[in-house]
C-alpha cells in the first residue's frame, strides 16, 4: 500500500471532512474516573465480605482486611448454611431459607395485587373519600412499624391469624401498601385516560378494564414492585419474629441468632458467609433485573 | 348496537331512579369493593393505630397499654430528657445530610451514567446492589469497615501510613456521619435509578435546543433538566423521607445509639420504651411527636394541592 | 465430621423421642444462642425430653428481642410454654393480669422457699406469698478480670484495689496494653459503673440510694463515683465505643488489655480459650477487701396455657429446672452459680468456688438493682452513665443532678 | 326525520365551574354534526357526556329515543374514536377490534363477521395480526375507527380524531370519514377545533363557546350568516374583516372614511348606534369587478401575501385594517393604489355591545 508512505498527519483535503474522529477527551476520562471510583466505594464492602468469608479465623486476626485469602477455605460457608447453631438447633441457615422463600412467594404477589388494584381505583375510579384514604395511606408510610405492632397483634388475634403464615402475609401486605400504591397510582395516572374511556365504551367494567387492559400494561412497573417487595420482605426481621409464628421464622431471625452471638471470638468469616447467603436472593434479583428496574421506574413512577 | 343497550339498560339504572334526582354522584361500589383492603388498612390500621398511640401517650401505660390518664406528664418528661433532645437533633442532621447527599450523589451518578458510557449495565448493578442488603447487614458491614482495630484504618496503617485515621464510629462527634455514610451506601443506588429514569424521560428536543444555544452540558443538567424532573425528585424524596423518619436498624447495627447517646434517633427511643423499658406511655408520646411533622407536611401539601385545583378550576 | 456425627446423633435422638409417648409439647423462648449458653440450655431440654415431654426450642438472640417476642406472643394469644426473663419488674403486669401459671402448690410441695438462697433470689419469683417463676441461676456483676501476662509485661503486680489499678494504668499503657477494657454498649458501661458504685459506697449506702431513693445521700455520695468513673475512662481505648462484651473480654483473654469489669459470665470466655484462673488470669471479686456477690441471673416464666396436659408438663419442667441434679448440670455448663446450696459444684473452677463461698454469707449479697428499679428507670440510668462516659464536657455536677432527678421520678 | 341524539337542558359543573350550561341539541338520524370551538369551550366535555364517560349534573340525554342519562357507556348504542387512538397496546389489531364484542359475549362467528366487515371497509385486513406499536399514525386511527365500526351502533362519536396526524394524512382521512358516512348513513357527532374539517364534513355545525352553543346551522349559513361576532370571527380564514362604525338607518359611518350605504342588506333587527360591519376578504372584489358593486373604495395596498392559489392583500379603511383576497394572477405591490368594492348584502352587521347580528 502506497499510502503507508504518506505521513498520517498529512491532510488529504482542506478542512474537516467525513466522520468526526472520536477522541478521548479529558471530560470522558473524568466521567469514567468518577464512575469507577464510585463503583469502588460500592464494591468495597462486598469485597471485604467475600474475602473474609473465605478466610480462616487466624488469618482474619492478622488484619489485612482487603487481601485475598492466603489460605482459601469454604468451611465458613458450609458452617453458615448447614451447621451453625441458632439456639439448640445447629442446622445453619437452611431451614429459615425455606421459610423465607415461603413467606416471600406468598406475600409478594398478594401485596402487589392489592396495591395494583388500589392504584388503579385511585387513578380511574375515584369515589368520595378515596383521595383522603390515599393521604392516610401515605401518612402510614412514615409511621414507625413498632408503633402499630400492639394494635396489629390484637387485631390479628381477634381474626385468628396471629402467628400464622396468612398472618405474616397480611402484615407484609399492609406495610407494603403505601409505597406500592403510590407507585401504581402514579403509573396508572401517566397512562392516557382515553384508553380507560375506550374500555368503558367497549363495555368493560371495573374488573374488565383492570384485568384485560390495565394489568397487561403494567408489566414494567410491576417489575419495580416485585424487586422492592422481594427485597423488603426477604430482609424483614421484625415482622417475621412477631407475626410469622414459630414454624415460619424467616432466615433473618437465624442470621440474627448467628451474627449477634458467639462465645469467645466472633466468627467473622461465618458471619460474613451467613450475611451473604441471606442477602443472596435479593442480590440475584437485583443483578438479573436491574435493567428493567430503571425502565420500570421510567415507565411511570417518575411522572409527578 | 341495540342488544347491548337493552341487555344492560335495566340494570344500569340503579334504584335511585325512583326519585327524580337531577344531580347524581355515581357510587362506584366495585371500586370501593376493590379497594377494601386499602380502606381497612388506612382506617383499621393507620388511623386507629395513630389514634390509640395518641391516647396512650396521655396514660402511664407500662408493659401493656392501659387507660390511666396522666395528662401531659409523658410529654413533659420527653422534652426534658437529654436523649430525646439529642435524638431529635440527630434525626434532623441525619435526614438533612442523607437527603442532600443522597440526592446530589444520586443525581451525579445518574448524570454520569447518562453519558452513553460503556458497561452501563455493570455500573448500574454495582450502584444498585447495596439496596438488596438489609439495613441491619449494611450496618454490620460498615461497622466492621470502620472498626479501628480491624477495618479500613487498621488496613491502611498496616501498609505503612501509620497516622491514618478513619474510625468515625468511635468518636461521639463523628459517629453520626459514619451512620450517614452507611445509609448512603445502601440507598444512593435507588436514588440514582430514579434520577436516571427521570433523565431518560426528559424530551430529547430540550437537549437539542440547549446545544444550539451553546449552553454547556453541566449547565443544561443543572438549570434546565433538573427542574424538569419534578416527578423523579418527588419519588426519590418520599422514598428517602420514609427511611429517614423511621431510621432505626442501621443505627442499632452500627452504633447502638452510641458512643454514649450521641447517635440516638427517635425511632429507637420509641421502640425501646414500648418494649424492653416497659413504658408504653412514654414511647407513644415520642411516637406522637414523630408523626406530628409528617402530619403537618401532608396537611400543607394537601392544602396546596386543593388550592391549586381550585385556581385551575376557576381559570 | 464431628458435626456430621452429632447430626446423626440428634436425628437418632429425635427419632427415639418421637417413638416415646410424650405428653405435651412445651415451647420455650430464650436468648441463649451462643456456644456455652446453648450447651447449658440443652441440659434442660434433654432432661425434659427424657421424661417423655417435648422441649420446643425458640431461640431469639438478644434479651430485648426475646422478651419482646414473649410479651407480644402473650398479647397475641399465642403464649409460649416457658420464657426466659431476668429478675426484675418487667413481669409484674403479667402476674397482675393473671397471665402466668401459679407455681405455688409445686413450690410449697418442694419447699423452694427454704432451698433457694440467698433470699433476694427467691423474692424475684415469690410475690405476695405466691410463686410465679423459677430462678435457675445466679450471675454476679461484681467481678473484675485481669490478665496476668499483661500486668507482667508492664512490670507491675496485679491490682489490689481500684486506686491501685489507676496507679498502675500508666505503666500498662506504656507497655502498649489497653489498661481498662470496656465495650460501648450502654448496659456494659452502666453495669461497670454499678460495680464501682457498690465498691465505693458499700452495700448499705447503695441500698439506701437505689431502694429507698435517698436523694440527699445520692447528692452527697454520687459525685465521688462519677469522678472516679471519669478517671477510668481515660484508660480505655478508642475502639471502646463500638464493641460488645465478649469481644471486650477477648482483649483480656488475649492479653491485649489489662482489666475488665464484667459479670461472671465472662469466665466462660476464658474457659473456651483454655485459660486457667490464677495462672493466666485473675478473677477479683469486688470490692477486693470485702467481696460481694450481686444477685442477677435468669428466671423462667410459665405463661398460662389452655391445654391441661401442657400445664402439667410446664409444672414438670419447673420442677426439673430447680432439681439439684439439673441445677448442677446446668450451672456447670452455664458457668453460673446454682440457686440452691445442696448442689454438687465440685467441677467448678476456682473463680466460681470463690463466688460460692462469698454467697454463703447474706451480708455479702448485693441485691440486684433491677429488683428495686423498673426497666424504665434502669434504662434512664444507662443513658445517663453512657452519656457521661462519652461526653467529657458533661460535668460531674450535671451528671449527679440528672441522677438524682431520675431517682426522684422513679416509679 | 327521527331524532337520533337528543340533549335536553344539559348542565355539567366541576365544583363551582360551569362547564356546560342548559344545553339543548337535537341530532337527526343519519346526520353528521360537528361540535366546533376553541379549546376549553366544552365540546369534548359534551361528547364525553353523550358517551356516558362523564356524569352530568343536570338534564337528560336521549339516544334513539331512549333516555340514557344514567346508562353505562356501552349500553348507549354508541361507538367512539379518540384523538390518541387509545388502542390497547398489548392486543393485536384484531383483538382491539373485537374486544368490546368479546366483553359482550357475542358468538364467535358474529364477531368474525363484524371484524371482517369493518376491516374491509377501512382496508386494514393486512394489519389484523399486528400490534399497535407496529402501525403508523394513520393506520392506528383507522383501527380506532374500526373499533367503533364493529359495534354496529346507531351513533358514532369522534373526539378530535385527526388532530394527531400530519396535514396530508389528515385530509386523506377526512375524505375517508366522509365516504364512510355516506356509505353507512349513521349519525355521527364529531368534535374538532379545525374549521376546515367542520366545513367539509358537517351537515350541521354547532359552534360552542363557554359551554354554550352559539350557533347550530349548516356550514353555508354558519359561513354566510354568522349569528354573532364570535362565530363570524371563528369561521373563515383569513378571518372576516370587522369595521367599527355607527349605524343610522341603513347608513354606516366609518370614522375617518365616511358613509357606506348598506342598501340591500337584510336586517334582522333595526338598531342604530355603535355597530360592526363584517365583510369576508373573499367577498371583496378588485379593479374592474369592483366597479360593478354597490360599495366602492379607493385605497392603497400595504402588504401582499401570495398564497399560491390566490393572494391576500392588506389595506386600510379609515385607519382600520382591511384584507381582501385577489386572484393569484393579479399583480399587486405595496404602495399601489387600487379600487375595491363589495356587496353589503353579503356582509354581516353586528351590534357592538352584544355582538349579535342585526
Amino acid at each position: 500500500m502506497s499510502t503507508n508512505a504518506l505521513p498520517l498527519s498529512q491532510p488529504i483535503v482542506d478542512g474537516p471532512r467525513g466522520a468526526k474522529p472520536k477522541r478521548i477527551t479529558p471530560a470522558r476520562i473524568g466521567v469514567y474516573a468518577f464512575l469507577v471510583l464510585s463503583a469502588l466505594f460500592f464494591l468495597l464492602p462486598l469485597w471485604v465480605m467475600i474475602v473474609t468469608s473465605l478466610k480462616g479465623m487466624p488469618e482474619i486476626r492478622l488484619g489485612h482486611l482487603f487481601n485475598w485469602p492466603a489460605e482459601l477455605t469454604f468451611d465458613p460457608w458450609i458452617k453458615a448454611w448447614d451447621t451453625a447453631c441458632t439456639g439448640r438447633d445447629c442446622n445453619g441457615l437452611k431451614p429459615g431459607f425455606w421459610n423465607s422463600v415461603k413467606i416471600t412467594l406468598l406475600s409478594v404477589p398478594v401485596s402487589i395485587v392489592v396495591a395494583m388494584i388500589n392504584g388503579y381505583a385511585l387513578s380511574f375510579w375515584r369515589y368520595k373519600g378515596s383521595e383522603l384514604l390515599f393521604a392516610v395511606l401515605i401518612f402510614g408510610a412514615f409511621v414507625p412499624y413498632q408503633v402499630v405492632i400492639y394494635p396489629l397483634i390484637i387485631g390479628l388475634r381477634e381474626v385468628g391469624l396471629f402467628a400464622t403464615l396468612p398472618g405474616i402475609v397480611v402484615v407484609h401486605t399492609i406495610f407494603g401498601m403505601p409505597i406500592l400504591t403510590l407507585l401504581y397510582r402514579n403509573f396508572f395516572a401517566s397512562l392516557p385516560a382515553e384508553l380507560f374511556k375506550a374500555g368503558r365504551v367497549d363495555g368493560a367494567g371495573f374488573w374488565g378494564i383492570f384485568f384485560r387492559i390495565m394489568l397487561p400494561m403494567s408489566v414494567p412497573i410491576t417489575i419495580v414492585a416485585v424487586i422492592l417487595q422481594t427485597t423488603g420482605i426477604w430482609n424483614d426481621f421484625l415482622f417475621g419474629t412477631v407475626f410469622a409464628g414459630r414454624e415460619n421464622m424467616p432466615m433473618t431471625v437465624q442470621l440474627n441468632n448467628i451474627v449477634t452471638t458467639t462465645t469467645g471470638i466472633r466468627e467473622y468469616n461465618v458471619n460474613m458467609a451467613a450475611t451473604i447467603l441471606t442477602a443472596a436472593v435479593p442480590l440475584v434479583v437485583y443483578f438479573v433485573s436491574g435493567k428493567w428496574f430503571v425502565r420500570g421506574i421510567a415507565a411511570g413512577a417518575v411522572k409527578g | 348496537m341495540s342488544q347491548v343497550a337493552q341487555g344492560g339498560g335495566a340494570a344500569a339504572v340503579p334504584a335511585s331512579s325512583a326519585f327524580p334526582v337531577r344531580r347524581r354522584r355515581k357510587f362506584n361500589y366495585q371500586s370501593v369493593l376493590g379497594t377494601l383492603p386499602m380502606i381497612i388498612t388506612a382506617i383499621g390500621v393507620f388511623v386507629i393505630c395513630i389514634i390509640f398511640s395518641v391516647i396512650w401517650s396521655f396514660t402511664n401505660s407500662k408493659v401493656f397499654p392501659n387507660f390511666n390518664f396522666v395528662g401531659l406528664a409523658q410529654y413533659q418528661r420527653l422534652w426534658t430528657t437529654d436523649r430525646w433532645l439529642i435524638s431529635v437533633q440527630n434525626v434532623v442532621i441525619f435526614g438533612a445530610l442523607s437527603m442532600v447527599f443522597g440526592m446530589v450523589f444520586g443525581y451525579l451518578l445518574a448524570v454520569f451514567m447518562d453519558q452513553r458510557i460503556k458497561q452501563e449495565d455493570l455500573f448500574r448493578s454495582i450502584f444498585l446492589y447495596p439496596f438488596a442488603m438489609s439495613l441491619v447487614v449494611t450496618g454490620l458491614v460498615w461497622q466492621w469497615m470502620f472498626d479501628p482495630n480491624l477495618g479500613i484504618q487498621a488496613a491502611v496503617r498496616q501498609i505503612g501510613w501509620t497516622s491514618f485515621s478513619l474510625a468515625p464510629l468511635v468518636n461521639k462527634e463523628t459517629a453520626l456521619y459514619g451512620v450517614v455514610l452507611g445509609g448512603l451506601w445502601n440507598g444512593v443506588g435507588v436514588t440514582m435509578a430514579i434520577m436516571l429514569a427521570g433523565l431518560r424521560g426528559v424530551d430529547a428536543e430540550i437537549w437539542k435546543a440547549a446545544k444550539v444555544d451553546g449552553i454547556p452540558t453541566w449547565k443544561t443538567y443543572l438549570f434546565i433538566v433538573l427542574p424538569m424532573m419534578r416527578g423523579a425528585i418527588a419519588t426519590a424524596f418520599i422514598l428517602q423521607l420514609t427511611g429517614v423518619v423511621r431510621v432505626f436498624d442501621i443505627v442499632i447495627a452500627m452504633t447502638q445509639g452510641g458512643p454514649g447517646i450521641s447517635t440516638q434517633v427517635p425511632a429507637i427511643y420509641v421502640i425501646q420504651h414500648i418494649t424492653d423499658r416497659a413504658n408504653v406511655g412514654q414511647g407513644m408520646a415520642a411516637a406522637t411527636m414523630m408523626l406530628l411533622p409528617v402530619l403537618l407536611l401532608i396537611v400543607v401539601q394537601g392544602l396546596l394541592q386543593w388550592n391549586a385545583k381550585r385556581k385551575q378550576g376557576r381559570a | 465430621m464431628k458435626s456430621l456425627l452429632s447430626a446423626v446423633a440428634l436425628t437418632a435422638a429425635a427419632l427415639m423421642s418421637s417413638t416415646a409417648v410424650h405428653a405435651a409439647d412445651v415451647e420455650v423462648i430464650h436468648w441463649w444462642t451462643s456456644g456455652g449458653e446453648q450447651a447449658a440450655v440443652s441440659v434442660f431440654a434433654r432432661e425434659f425430653d427424657a421424661s417423655g415431654d417435648k422441649w420446643v426450642d425458640t431461640a431469639i438472640a438478644g434479651g430485648e428481642n426475646a422478651r419482646s417476642a414473649t410479651l407480644q406472643r402473650i398479647l397475641g394469644g399465642d403464649p409460649p410454654g416457658a420464657a426466659q426473663f431476668n429478675p426484675g419488674r418487667q413481669y409484674e403486669e403479667l402476674i397482675a393480669g393473671g397471665q402466668l401459671l401459679d407455681l405455688t402448690a409445686l413450690a410449697e410441695k418442694e419447699g423452694w422457699e427454704k432451698l433457694i438462697r440467698p433470699a433476694s433470689i427467691s423474692s424475684a419469683c415469690l410475690v405476695d406469698g405466691k410463686w410465679w417463676c423459677v430462678p435457675v441461676n445466679i450471675h454476679s456483676w461484681n467481678w473484675a478480670w485481669a490478665s496476668t501476662a499483661a500486668f507482667k509485661k508492664a512490670g507491675v503486680e496485679l491490682p489490689t484495689s481500684f486506686d491501685d489499678f489507676l496507679a498502675k494504668a500508666p505503666k500498662l499503657k506504656e507497655a502498649g496494653i489497653i489498661p481498662f477494657a470496656i465495650g460501648g454498649e450502654s448496659w456494659q458501661i452502666n453495669g461497670a459503673f454499678g460495680v464501682l458504685q457498690t465498691s465505693l459506697l458499700g452495700l448499705e449506702k447503695r441500698e439506701k440510694i437505689l431502694k429507698d431513693k435517698d436523694l440527699e445521700l445520692a447528692k452527697a455520695e454520687m459525685p465521688a463515683v462519677f469522678t472516679k468513673w471519669r478517671e477510668f475512662k481515660q484508660w480505655s481505648d478508642e475502639g471502646a465505643a463500638n464493641r460488645n462484651w465478649n469481644d471486650t473480654t477477648n482483649l483480656v483473654v488475649t492479653d491485649q488489655a489489662g482489666m475488665q469489669i464484667m459479670g461472671d459470665w465472662a469466665r466462660g470466655e476464658f474457659g473456651v480459650a483454655g485459660k486457667q484462673p490464677g495462672v493466666d488470669y485473675a478473677c477479683l471479686a469486688l470490692p477486693v477487701d470485702a467481696p460481694t456477690v450481686s444477685t442477677g441471673g435468669d428466671i423462667f416464666l410459665f405463661p398460662k396455657q389452655s391445654d391441661p396436659a401442657v400445664e402439667e408438663a410446664q409444672l414438670k419442667l419447673a420442677s426439673q429446672m430447680i432439681s439439684p441434679r439439673v441445677q448442677a448440670l446446668f450451672n456447670n455448663a452455664k458457668g453460673s452459680m446454682p440457686v440452691r446450696d445442696d448442689v454438687d459444684m465440685s467441677l467448678a473452677d476456682d473463680c466460681m468456688k470463690k463466688g460460692l463461698e462469698i454467697i454463703k454469707n447474706p451480708a455479702n449479697i448485693a441485691e440486684d438493682a433491677g429488683r428495686w428499679l423498673s426497666n424504665d428507670t434502669t434504662g434512664q440510668m444507662n443513658d445517663l452513665v453512657a452519656q457521661f462516659w462519652s461526653d467529657d464536657t458533661m460535668t460531674v455536677d450535671a451528671a449527679v443532678a440528672k441522677y438524682v432527678e431520675i431517682l426522684q421520678n422513679a416509679d | 326525520m327521527a331524532s337520533s341524539v337528543s340533549i335536553r337542558d344539559l348542565s355539567l359543573n366541576f365544583g363551582n365551574v360551569k362547564v356546560l350550561q342548559h344545553l339543548d341539541l337535537e341530532v337527526e338520524q343519519g346526520e353528521f354534526i360537528v361540535l366546533l370551538g376553541p379549546s376549553g369551550c366544552g365540546k369534548s366535555t359534551l361528547l364525553n357526556c353523550i358517551a356516558g364517560l362523564l356524569d352530568v349534573s343536570d338534564g337528560q340525554i336521549h339516544i334513539t329515543g331512549k333516555n340514557v342519562t344514567w346508562a353505562e357507556p356501552s349500553e348507549r348504542g354508541i361507538g367512539m374514536v379518540f384523538q390518541s387512538y387509545a388502542l390497547y397496546p398489548q392486543m393485536t389489531v384484531e383483538k382491539n377490534l373485537s374486544f368490546g364484542l368479546r366483553v359482550a359475549r357475542m358468538p364467535k362467528d358474529e364477531i368474525d363477521k363484524r371484524v371482517a366487515r369493518a376491516s374491509e371497509i377501512l382496508q386494514i385486513q393486512p394489519l389484523l395480526q399486528r400490534k399497535p406499536v407496529e402501525l403508523s399514525g394513520g393506520q392506528r386511527q383507522r383501527v380506532a375507527i374500526g373499533r367503533a365500526l364493529v359495534r354496529d351502533v346507531e351513533v358514532y362519536l369522534f373526539d378530535e380524531p385527526l388532530s394527531n396526524l400530519d396535514a396530508k394524512l389528515r385530509s386523506d382521512l377526512r375524505v375517508e370519514i366522509k365516504r364512510l358516512h355516506q356509505r353507512l348513513k349513521n349519525t355521527m357527532i364529531y368534535v374538532t377545533h379545525d374549521q376546515i374539517e367542520a366545513m367539509t364534513l358537517a351537515d350541521r355545525i354547532a359552534i360552542m363557546k363557554n359551554g354554550i352553543i352559539q350557533q347550530l346551522d349548516d356550514p353555508h349559513t354558519i359561513y354566510n350568516k354568522p349569528v354573532n361576532l364570535f362565530v363570524a370571527g371563528f369561521i373563515g380564514s383569513p378571518s372576516m374583516n370587522f369595521i367599527n362604525g355607527t349605524l343610522d338607518g341603513s347608513n354606516f359611518t366609518v370614522p375617518g372614511y365616511g358613509v357606506i350605504p348598506l342598501s340591500g342588506y337584510q336586517f334582522v333587527a333595526q338598531k342604530n348606534g355603535s355597530t360592526v360591519l363584517g365583510i369576508r376578504p373573499e367577498h371583496i372584489a378588485l379593479g374592474e369587478d369592483a366597479r360593478k358593486l354597490p360599495v366602492q373604495i379607493e385605497t392603497e395596498i400595504e402588504i401582499v401575501e401570495p398564497m399560491g392559489s390566490d393572494t391576500i392583500a392588506w389595506t386600510k379603511i379609515g385607519g382600520q385594517a382591511l384584507t381582501f383576497r385577489a386572484a393569484a394572477e393579479v399583480a399587486l405591490a405595496p404602495g399601489q393604489k387600487v379600487l375595491i368594492g363589495f356587496e353589503p348584502a353579503r356582509g354581516s352587521v353586528f351590534e357592538s355591545e352584544s355582538g349579535n347580528r342585526i
